[in-house]
C-alpha cells in the first residue's frame, strides 16, 4: 500500500536521511524504532509532504505522491499524526475532528471515531488547547482517522499517554487495521508497545534502515541494544 | 538685448545670460496634492507664458520643481535645498499656513523670495513674501457683511477645521459679527484636518437653527461635511451656508449637486466674466485638459510669476533685495482676477467676491466690492 | 566565543568605522547644506537605535516612537521659543514676552508647564526625564497587563494619535499644527548660522556615538541576553524569577530616552518642531529605518536610517511625482528579500569573504539570529 | 534564603516539616473543575511522583503552585509562605523551580548562556546591567553542566541539542538556581531508554538538598526514583503511597493502568 | 452643558445622536470586518486596508460615471453594481497581493506591516498617477440622498439607513462563512497551523489566497459605501486606518462578535461625546478609554481563553 523506495530528505545542507526504501502492505503495522534524532520524525514529515523529499519515490497503492503537496497527499489516503500533537488549539474539540473531513467531503464525523475516544465526545466543544495533553493527543489521532485514510502515519503516538489507554491504542489501532484495511506506520522509541502491536518492526539509525524484523522472528534483546546506546 | 548677467545678479542666484531658475515647491503627494495641484498648474503655465514673451529680463526662466510632500518639515528643507543648493532667484510655493511657516524662517535666513499663494491668517508680513491671496480681512468681512445685509444673516454657526487659519478667521468673524453685526454666535466647532464624521455638528445645527452656517473646512473634510448636510436634510438652498474654504477644486470631490447653493467668499471663480480670465481659463484647460477646474488659490498662484517678472524688471536686478523694495505698487492689469496691485505690506490689493455652487460645480458670482479692499494683516479691533 | 567584555574586536571596528564615517567623511565630502541634511537624518538614528533595543532585542514592538521624539523635541523647542520670544522680539503682540503663536489664540500669560523651560539646565533634564516618565507610565500599564506583541503595536499608535490631536487641538499652548517654529538661539548663540550647524552636527554625531556605546553594554550585559530570553521564551524567563515587565519597561524607556535625545537635537539643527514628528506615519517609517538596518543591529540603525532618508531625499528630487513607488517598493524588497536588512546583507555576503581574508570568525554573527517574531 | 518554621510555635494544624502542603485546593474554568478540593504534603528530600489519567489535573495542579494559575479556592503553603497569592516571579524566588511539559529553553542562547542567564543573581533591571560573569558564575555553571551531562556542549547553541538534552538543559536551569522544590512535568517524555536511565539517576543525585515533584506516566521510570507516588483523577487524590501499593490498588488499575 | 438645552430638545438630542451613532456602528463595523477577517483571523497587520476601500470607491465612482453616460435611465441603480464590481476589483488585488507578497509573510507576522506600509505609499501613488490627485465626487441617486422625517427634529437618513442595513447583511454573510461553513473551519485551522492544516487535507494556499482576497473585497464594498459619506481621493484610505486597527483589536481579534461590540461601543462613546465636546476632544476621550480598557483587559472585549 505505501512503497517508499530510496528516499533522501535534508534539511538545508545536512542530509538526514540517506536512502530509505520500504514497503507496507495493506493489513499491515510497521513500527520504525529508534534513538532521538535517529530521523524518526523526519520521515513522517517527508511522507507527508512536510519536508521536501530530495530524492527517491513514495508511493500509496499505484499513486506517486512523491511532488504532492500535503493536502494532496491526504487526499492519496495519507493520514498524520504528528509529534507534539498540533491540535488547532482555538478551535473546539469537534471542530478539530472535522478538519479531517475536508479531503471525504462528508458533513458528520463517523460516529465510531467517537466510539474509540470517548473522553472527546464528552468534551467536544471544548477548545482543543485547553485539553490536557493526553487528551490532545487522542484527538490528534481521532483527527487523522477523520479522513478515511489508506495509510495511518503516527509519530510517537504515546508518548504522554496514561498507560490504561495506551494498550487501548495499541487494541484500537489493530482493530482499525483489521476493520478498514489500513496501513500503518508507527513511530517508537517504547519496545514494549511497538511489540504489543507491529506486525513488522524496522530500526533506524542515522537516517537508514538498519535492521528489519517480523514479529514472529524478533530478537528482542537485539533491538533493545539499539534502543539504548 | 539682454543686461550683463553681472549687473542684474550681484548675490550669486542662478541666473546665467540666457536663463534664470525659479523653484516651485508645493505637495504633490500626500493629503495637500489634492488642493497643491492646482497651483503648480498655474504657476507652470505662468512660466510658459512668460518665456512665451521673452522670459524675464530676457531670460527664459526654468524651474526646479520640489515636492513639500504635505509635510511641513519636508517643506523647510526642500526650501532651503532651492535656496542653498539650487540658488533659484524666487520660489513659488506653499500652500498651508503651516507650511509657510515651516519655510519662513528658511526665506529669511538666506534670503530668498517666496510667492505665496493662498488665502491666509495674516498676522504675518515679511520683507521676502509676497502674499498673492487675501489675508483674513480681505475674505471674511465684505463676505459677513454681505450675508447680514441680503439674507438678514444674525445667528452664525462657525465650523472649521482645527489649525491656525480657520481659527484665526473665525476669531475675526466673531468679533465682526458681535461688534459690528449686532449678531450672535450659536456654535463654534473645530475638526481634525482629516475628520469624516459630521453627523453630530449637524444634529446640533439643526437645533440651533442659525441663519447662517459659516464654514471654514478644509480639505477632504469637506466631500464628507457637505454630504452628510445633504443627506441629513439640509437644504442649502434654504439653509443659507457660507464659506470661505471651498473653492471649484474641492467642489470637484464634493459633486456640484452636494453642495449646490452654498455661497462662498473668494477673490476669485473660474466663472468670473471679463477679457482676463476667459483668455486664462482658456489656456488653462489648453495646458491642462478639458476638464481641470480653477479655484481661488489656483488663481492666485498664476499671479506670482507674472508678479514677480514685473517686479525684477523693474527693479532692473534678480537681487532680492531690490525685489523687495520694488515690489510696493506693482499693478498686474492682466489678472484673472481683474486687477492686483501690490500693497507696500507685501500683500496685493483686491476684490472680494460671493458666488454661489451651481449644480455643475461653478459659481454664479452674485456680489463684489466695488473697490479693491486694502490687505491689513494686523487689523486692529479683531485681535 | 563571546565574551562579557565591553565590546568584542569587531565591534569596535565597527564602531570606529562608523565614528570615521559620521565624524571624518561624511563633514570632509558633503557641502554645509547636505551635511546638515545628514545631521538631521541621524537625529532619526536615534530613534531607529532606541527600536533595535526594544524592538530587535526586546521583541516590544512600539509604532509610537514618535511620540518620544516628538516630546523630547517639543521641550527643546519650547526652551528655545522661549528664548526667541523675548519681549524685544515680540513688542507688536498684544501680549509681548510670550510666544507668537499664543498670541494669535488669545492666550495672555505663559501656561504654568511652560515656566520651566526657560531654564537650559531644567530642560535639559525635562528632555529625557518628560518622555521617559512617559515611557515609563505607558510601558507599566501595558507590560505589568502582559500587553504585548501585534496588541501593544497597535496600542501605541492609538498613543501616537491621541497626542497628535491633543497637540494639534491645543494650538494655544502648542503650536496647533504649525508646530513651534522659528528657533533662533540657545543662550544666545545664534544656531541659524551655518558654524552654528556644524558644530551641532558634531554634538549630534557624538551623542549618537555615546548611544550606540550604551546599546553595545547594553546588549552585552546580562540584561541583553535576558532580553533575548524574553523575546523566544517570555514564560521561562518569568519562571526564572525575574520581573518580565520590570525588564520590557527598562527597555522601552531606554528606547524612548534615545528617541528624546534624537527629538532635541532634531529640533536645534533644523530649527522647528511640529505634530508630523509624533504621529503614525513617522513612527512607522522609523521602524522602517530600523528594519532596513537589520533590526538586531545596532550600526545597522544608522545605516538603515541614513540609506532610507538619502533614497527618500534623491527619488523625490529626481522624481518628485513618483517617488513613493520607490520607497514603497523599497520597503517592501528589504522585508520579502533580505528579512534581516542592511546587516542580514552584510553577514551573508561581506563577512564571510572577510572572515576568509582574516581566517577568524567574528562574533558579530550573533546579529544573525533567526527572526523573533513576537507576535501573539 | 528563607525562614523555616524552626521555632515550634505553630498555631494551625499544619505539621511543621512538611516542605509543601497542599490544602483544599480548586480550580475551575468556566465551571469545570479541573483540580477539585484537592490536598497533599510533600516532605524535604522527597521525589514524589503524580500520576493519573489524562486530564486528571496533574499539570494544572503544578501551574497553580508555580502560579501560572491562580486558584479559585484552598491554600498551598511552601514552608509556612502562602504561594497562593504571590506572583510568579517571587515564588521562584522562595525557592520554587518548575519545568514545563515541553522543554522550554532558549534557543538563540548557547547551553552557557542559557544556565547563566537562569543563574539567582541580578535579577533586578539594575541587577542585571551590572551583572559579571565572574569565577564564581563560571564555576557553578561548570559545575551544573556536569551534572546535566552536558559539560562538553557549553558553547553549542541550545537550538542544536537533541531532545533528551533539551530537557536536561532545562532542568539544569532549574538547578542552577538551587530551589528548594523542583516540579518537572514529564520530563522524560521524548527520552531514549538510556536518557532516561541517566535522568533518573540525575533526579535520584540532586534530591540530597530539595525535593522534587514529577509527572510521569512512564511506570517503569516511576518505579526507578519515586519515593511515594500520589495518584490524581478528577482532580482529586485518588491512592497515595509507596510504588508497591499504588500500583496494585484496583481503583489505580481501573482508572489508569488498565488491565 | 445641559443647561443649554431644554427637556423635549435633549429627548431628540438623544435620538438623533443615537441614529447618528447608529450610523457610525455601521461604518466602523464595515471599515472592521474585512480587516477582522485579515488581522483577526489570519493575523495579517494589513496597512494598506485603507487603500484597499478607497479601491472599492474609486470603483464605484468609475462605475457612476459609466452609468452616468451609457445608462442614464438606469443610474438610480447603479450602485448595486457598484458595489459587486468593488467587491470585484478589491478581491482580485487581493488575491494577487496575497500571492506576491503576504504568502512569503505568514511565519514573520510584524513583518507584514512594514511591506503592506510599503504597498500602501505605492498604491497610494498609483491612483494619484493614474485617476489624480485631486478627489474625485461620486455622483449618488437622488433617492440616496434624502431623508425622512420622523417628528419634527428628528430625521433619519436614507443613506444612513443604507450603509446599516448593508453592514447588517455582510455581517451576517461573513459569519454564516467563518462560523458556519466549512470554509470558516478551515480558515481557522489553517491560521492556527498552517503546516498542520495542509497535513489534516486542507489546501492551504487556496484558503490563505481566498481569505485575504475575501476580506480585500470587504474592505472594497465598505469603500463603496464610504461615497456615500466620505471622500474618494487617493490618500483617503490613511484616515481610516487607525480606527480600523482600533475596533479590531478592541474587540478582541479573533472574534467576530468582538469586533461588532467593539464598533458599537466606540461609536456611541464618540457620537455622544462629539454633542457635548469638541470633536478633537472627543476623539482623544475616545481613544483614551479604548487604551484604557484595553489595558484592563489585554486582548479585548471577546477574548478565547486558551492555556498556554
Ligand atoms: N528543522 C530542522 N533543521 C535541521 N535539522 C533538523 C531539523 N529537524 C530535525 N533535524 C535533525 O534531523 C535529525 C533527525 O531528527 P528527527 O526529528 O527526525 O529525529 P527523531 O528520530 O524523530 O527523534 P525523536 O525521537 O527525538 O523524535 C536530527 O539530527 C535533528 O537534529
Ligand atoms: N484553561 C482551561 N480551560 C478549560 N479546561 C481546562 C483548562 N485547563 C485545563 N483544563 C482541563 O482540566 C483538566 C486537567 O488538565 P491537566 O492538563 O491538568 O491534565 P493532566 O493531568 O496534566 O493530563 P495529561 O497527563 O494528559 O497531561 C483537563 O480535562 C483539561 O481539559
Ligand atoms: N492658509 C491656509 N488656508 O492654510
Ligand atoms: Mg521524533
Ligand atoms: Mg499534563
Amino acid at each position: 500500500m505505501l512503497n517508499v523506495s530510496d528516499l533522501h530528505v535534508a534539511y538545508g545542507q545536512s542530509e538526514v536521511l540517506h536512502g530509505l526504501s520500504f514497503d507496507v502492505k495493506p493489513n499491515e503495522i510497521v513500527a520504525i524504532m529508534g534513538r532521538n534524532g535517529m530521523g524518526k520524525t523526519t520521515l513522517m514529515k517527508s511522507l507527508m509532504g512536510v519536508v521536501p523529499t530530495k530524492s527517491g519515490a513514495v508511493k500509496v497503492g499505484e499513486t506517486n505522491v512523491t511532488t504532492m503537496k500535503s493536502y494532496e497527499r491526504v487526499a492519496s489516503g495519507i493520514a498524520y499524526v504528528p509529534q507534539g500533537r498540533m491540535v488547532f488549539s482555538t478551535m473546539t474539540v469537534k471542530e478539530n475532528v472535522e478538519t479531517g473531513l475536508t479531503v471525504t467531503g462528508d458533513k458528520e464525523v463517523p460516529g465510531d471515531i467517537y466510539e474509540l475516544f470517548p473522553v472527546l465526545l464528552e468534551m467536544k466543544s471544548r477548545r482543543a488547547g485547553n485539553l490536557s495533553g493526553g487528551q490532545q493527543q487522542q484527538l490528534a489521532i481521532a483527527r487523522a482517522l477523520a479522513s478515511k485514510p489508506k495509510v495511518l502515519l503516527l509519530d510517537e503516538p504515546t508518548e504522554g499517554i496514561q498507560p490504561s489507554i495506551i494498550k487501548e491504542i495499541g487494541r484500537t489501532l489493530k482493530k482499525i487495521r483489521d476493520e478498514k484495511g489500513l496501513s500503518i506506520v508507527v513511530s517508537e522509541q517504547v519496545l514494549s508497545f511497538a511489540l504489543d502491536i507491529a506486525d513488522r518492526i524496522l530500526v533506524i539509525e542515522n537516517g537508514s534502515i538498519v535492521r528489519e524484523d517480523d514479529r514472529a522472528s524478533v530478537d528482542e534483546k537485539k533491538v533493545a541494544s539499539y534502543l539504548s546506546v | 538685448q539682454a543686461p550683463a548677467t553681472s549687473a542684474i545678479n550681484t548675490t550669486g542666484l542662478a541666473v546665467t545670460d540666457t536663463e534664470v531658475t525659479v523653484g516651485i515647491l508645493h505637495s504633490v503627494t500626500g493629503t495637500m496634492a489634492i488642493s497643491e495641484t492646482g497651483s503648480v498648474q498655474a504657476e507652470k503655465l505662468a512660466i510658459e507664458q512668460i518665456n512665451a514673451a521673452g522670459g524675464v529680463l530676457g531670460r527664459k526662466i526654468k524651474f526646479i520643481q520640489e515636492d513639500g510632500a504635505s509635510d511641513w518639515p519636508t517643506f523647510a528643507e526642500k526650501a532651503k535645498k532651492l535656496l542653498v543648493q539650487d540658488k533659484v532667484a524666487a520660489i513659488m510655493g506653499c500652500w498651508t499656513s503651516a507650511s509657510r511657516k515651516a519655510v519662513l524662517p528658511v526665506i529669511e535666513q538666506y534670503n530668498g523670495m517666496l510667492y505665496y499663494p493662498t488665502f491666509y491668517e495674516g498676522l504675518e508680513q515679511s520683507k521676502n513674501v509676497i502674499y498673492t491671496g487675501q489675508e483674513a480681512t480681505q475674505q471674511i468681512l465684505a463676505g459677513l457683511d454681505w450675508v447680514n445685509k441680503t439674507k438678514g444673516g444674525k445667528s452664525f454657526y462657525l465650523i472649521g477645521s482645527d489649525y491656525i487659519w480657520p481659527r484665526t478667521s473665525m476669531k475675526i468673524a466673531r468679533k465682526h459679527i458681535e461688534a459690528h453685526l449686532g449678531g450672535s454666535v450659536a456654535g463654534e466647532e473645530y475638526f481634525p484636518l482629516g475628520h469624516t464624521q459630521f453627523n453630530s455638528v449637524i444634529n446640533k445645527i439643526k437645533l440651533k437653527k442659525p441663519d447662517v452656517i459659516y464654514c471654514a473646512v478644509v480639505g477632504g473634510s469637506n466631500v464628507a461635511f457637505y454630504k452628510q448636510l445633504k443627506a441629513a436634510g439640509i437644504d442649502l438652498s434654504k439653509q443659507t451656508l457660507l464659506t470661505i474654504s471651498v473653492t471649484e477644486d474641492e467642489i470637484d470631490g464634493i459633486g456640484g449637486e452636494n453642495i449646490t447653493g452654498a455661497y462662498a467668499c473668494m477673490k476669485y471663480f473660474q466663472s468670473l466674466d471679463n477679457p482676463n480670465n476667459k483668455e486664462f481659463v482658456t489656456e488653462f484647460k489648453k495646458m491642462w485638459g478639458e476638464k481641470t477646474v480653477i479655484g481661488d488659490v489656483t488663481q492666485a498662484a498664476y499671479l506670482g510669476p507674472w508678479l514677480w517678472k514685473m517686479t525684477v524688471e523693474k527693479a532692473g536686478s534678480f537681487d532680492v533685495d531690490k525685489i523687495a523694495e520694488a515690489s510696493t505698487d506693482i499693478e498686474f492689469t492682466k489678472a484673472p482676477e481683474g486687477y492686483v496691485k501690490i500693497h507696500k505690506n507685501h500683500h496685493l490689493w483686491s476684490k472680494a467676491r460671493v458666488g454661489q455652487v451651481q449644480p455643475d460645480g461653478q459659481f454664479k458670482v452674485v456680489y463684489e466690492t466695488a473697490d479693491l479692499i486694502e490687505p491689513n494683516p494686523f487689523p486692529a479691533g479683531y485681535q | 566565543m563571546k565574551s562579557t567584555a565591553f565590546l568584542s574586536r569587531s565591534e569596535w571596528i565597527g564602531v570606529a568605522i562608523v565614528a570615521a564615517l559620521i565624524l571624518v567623511v561624511l563633514p570632509l565630502s558633503v557641502d554645509g547644506f547636505r551635511l546638515n541634511l545628514v545631521g538631521k537624518y541621524l537625529t532619526y538614528a536615534f530613534v531607529a537605535l532606541g527600536l533595535v533595543m526594544c524592538w530587535g532585542y526586546g521583541g516590544i514592538l512600539s509604532l509610537g516612537q514618535g511620540i518620544f521624539f516628538g516630546l523630547g523635541g517639543y521641550c527643546m523647542a519650547m526652551f528655545l521659543k522661549l528664548e526667541a520670544s523675548s519681549v524685544e522680539n515680540t513688542k507688536i503682540q498684544s501680549t509681548p514676552g510670550i510666544p507668537d503663536f499664543m498670541d494669535w489664540n488669545q492666550i495672555t500669560a505663559l501656561p504654568w508647564f511652560w515656566e520651566p523651560f526657560r531654564s537650559l539646565p531644567m530642560t535639559i533634564i525635562l528632555v529625557i526625564a518628560v518622555p521617559v516618565f512617559f515611557a515609563f507610565i505607558i510601558g507599566f500599564a501595558m507590560f505589568t497587563r502582559r500587553v504585548g506583541g501585534t496588541y501593544f503595536a497597535i496600542i501605541t499608535q492609538a498613543i501616537a494619535a491621541i497626542l497628535t490631536i491633543l497637540i494639534v487641538g491645543q494650538q494655544g499652548y502648542t503650536g496647533g499644527i504649525n508646530g513651534i517654529t522659528d528657533l533662533r538661539t540657545l543662550n544666545g548663540w545664534d544656531i541659524r548660522t551655518d558654524d552654528a550647524k556644524y558644530i551641532l552636527y558634531f554634538v549630534n554625531a557624538g551623542l549618537l556615538l555615546g548611544c550606540v556605546l550604551i546599546a553595545y553594554f547594553v546588549k552585552h550585559s546580562k540584561l541583553g541576553r535576558i532580553l533575548v530570553a524574553m523575546r523566544e521564551k517570555e514564560d521561562r524567563v518569568r519562571f526564572s524569577g525575574y520581573s518580565v515587565a520590570g525588564f520590557k519597561i527598562f527597555v522601552f524607556c531606554l528606547a524612548a530616552g534615545f528617541s528624546a535625545i534624537g527629538g532635541a537635537m532634531f529640533a536645534l539643527q533644523v530649527g522647528f518642531m511640529s505634530p508630523s514628528f509624533v504621529g503614525i506615519v513617522p513612527s512607522i517609517e522609523m521602524v522602517i529605518y530600523t528594519a532596513v538596518g537589520g533590526r538586531l543591529s545596532i550600526l545597522g540603525a544608522i545605516y538603515g536610517t541614513l540609506l532610507v532618508n538619502w533614497a527618500k531625499t534623491s527619488f523625490s528630487e529626481s522624481f518628485p511625482e513618483l517617488w513613493l513607488l520607490g520607497l514603497g517598493g523599497l520597503f517592501i524588497a528589504v522585508v520579502l528579500a533580505f528579512p534581516n536588512g542592511l546587516a542580514g546583507l552584510y553577514q551573508s555576503y561581506v563577512e564571510p569573504r572577510l572572515g576568509k581574508l582574516t581566517g577568524k570568525k567574528s562574533d558579530e554573527t550573533n546579529g544573525a539570529l533567526p527572526q523573533g517574531s513576537p507576535a501573539e | 534564603m528563607n525562614a523555616a518554621p524552626v521555632n515550634g510555635v505553630i498555631s494551625d494544624q499544619m505539621a511543621p516539616d512538611f516542605l509543601l502542603a497542599v490544602e483544599g485546593l480548586t480550580v475551575s474554568f468556566d465551571g469545570f473543575k479541573a483540580v477539585n478540593d484537592l490536598s497533599f504534603y510533600v516532605d524535604e528530600h522527597e521525589i514524589r511522583v503524580i500520576v493519573g489519567p489524562n486530564g486528571a489535573g496533574k499539570t494544572t495542579v503544578l501551574d497553580l503552585i508555580c502560579g501560572k494559575t491562580k486558584a479559585t479556592s484552598g491554600s498551598i503553603k511552601f514552608r509556612n509562605q502562602e504561594l497562593t497569592r504571590m506572583s510568579e516571579s517571587s515564588i521562584v524566588k522562595a525557592g520554587v523551580g518548575r519545568k514545563f511539559q515541553n522543554p522550554s529553553i532558549y534557543d538563540d542562547l548557547t547551553v552557557f548562556e542559557n544556565l547563566e542567564i537562569s543563574y539567582p543573581k541580578g535579577r533586578s533591571v539594575f541587577g542585571a546591567l551590572t551583572f559579571r560573569r565572574d569565577a564564581a558564575v563560571k564555576e557553578r555553571v561548570q559545575e551544573v553542566a556536569e551534572m546535566i551531562f552536558l559539560e562538553n556542549k557549553l558553547f553549542e547553541r541550545a537550538e542544536f541539542l537533541s531532545h533528551g538534552q533539551k530537557q536536561w538543559l532545562e532542568i539544569g536551569m532549574l538547578l542552577i538556581q538551587d530551589p528548594d522544590l523542583l516540579m518537572l512535568d514529564e520530563p522524560v517524555a521524548g527520552m531514549s531508554v538510556s536518557e532516561r536511565v541517566k535522568t533518573a539517576e540525575l533526579l535520584n543525585k540532586i534530591i540530597a538538598n530539595r525535593s522534587i515533584i514529577v509527572i510521569e506516566h512512564d511506570m517503569k521510570f516511576v518505579e526507578d526514583i519515586a519515593h511515594k507516588v500520589t495518584v490524581l483523577h478528577q482532580g482529586k487524590v485518588l491512592s497515595e503511597g509507596t510504588m508497591d501499593r499504588v500500583k496494585n490498588d484496583p481503583k489505580v488499575v481501573e482508572v489508569y493502568l488498565g488491565h | 452643558m445641559f443647561s443649554d438645552y431644554s427637556l423635549a430638545e435633549l429627548g431628540s438630542i438623544f435620538v438623533m445622536q443615537g441614529f447618528a451613532g447608529l450610523i457610525l456602528f455601521s461604518v466602523f463595523v464595515l471599515m472592521a470586518l474585512g480587516l477582522a477577517i485579515i488581522f483577526g483571523q489570519m493575523g495579517v497587520i494589513n496597512m494598506a486596508h485603507g487603500e484597499f476601500m478607497i479601491l472599492g470607491a474609486y470603483v464605484t465612482y468609475f462605475t457612476s460615471q459609466f452609468f452616468l453616460n451609457y445608462l442614464p435611465s438606469l443610474f438610480g441603480g447603479y450602485f448595486f453594481v457598484a458595489m459587486g464590481l468593488a467587491f470585484l476589483a478589491s478581491g482580485a488585488l487581493g488575491m494577487f497581493i496575497e500571492w506576491a507578497m503576504i504568502r512569503h509573510l505568514y511565519k514573520r507576522p510584524l513583518d507584514t506591516l512594514l511591506a503592506t506600509w510599503g504597498l500602501s505609499l505605492i498604491l497610494q501613488q498609483l491612483y494619484r498617477s493614474f485617476f489624480g490627485p485631486r478627489e474625485v465626487g461620486v455622483e449618488l441617486p437622488e433617492w440616496m440622498m434624502g431623508s425622512i422625517a420622523l417628528t419634527d427634529s428628528v430625521e433619519v437618513q436614507i443613506n444612513g439607513l443604507f450603509v446599516m442595513g448593508l453592514t447588517t447583511v455582510i455581517t451576517i454573510v461573513v459569519a454564516l462563512l467563518m462560523y458556519r461553513s466549512r470554509w470558516g473551519k478551515q480558515v481557522r485551522a489553517v491560521v492556527q497551523n498552517r503546516i498542520m492544516a495542509g497535513a489534516v487535507g486542507i489546501n492551504t494556499e487556496k484558503v490563505d489566497r481566498y481569505t485575504f482576497a475575501l476580506g480585500c473585497g470587504i474592505a472594497g464594498v465598505a469603500g463603496s459605501a464610504f461615497t456615500m459619506i466620505g471622500s474618494t481621493g487617493p490618500t483617503s484610505g490613511q484616515l481610516y486606518i487607525v480606527d480600523t486597527f482600533l475596533v479590531v483589536v478592541f474587540g478582541g481579534a479573533a472574534s467576530l462578535l468582538g469586533t461588532i461590540a467593539s464598533a458599537f461601543t466606540i461609536s456611541q462613546a464618540q457620537s455622544t461625546m462629539e454633542f457635548f465636546l469638541s470633536g478633537s476632544m472627543a476623539k482623544v476621550l475616545t481613544l483614551l478609554g479604548v487604551v484604557g480598557i484595553l489595558m484592563l483587559r489585554p486582548q479585548g472585549l471577546f477574548t478565547l481563553k486558551v492555556r498556554r
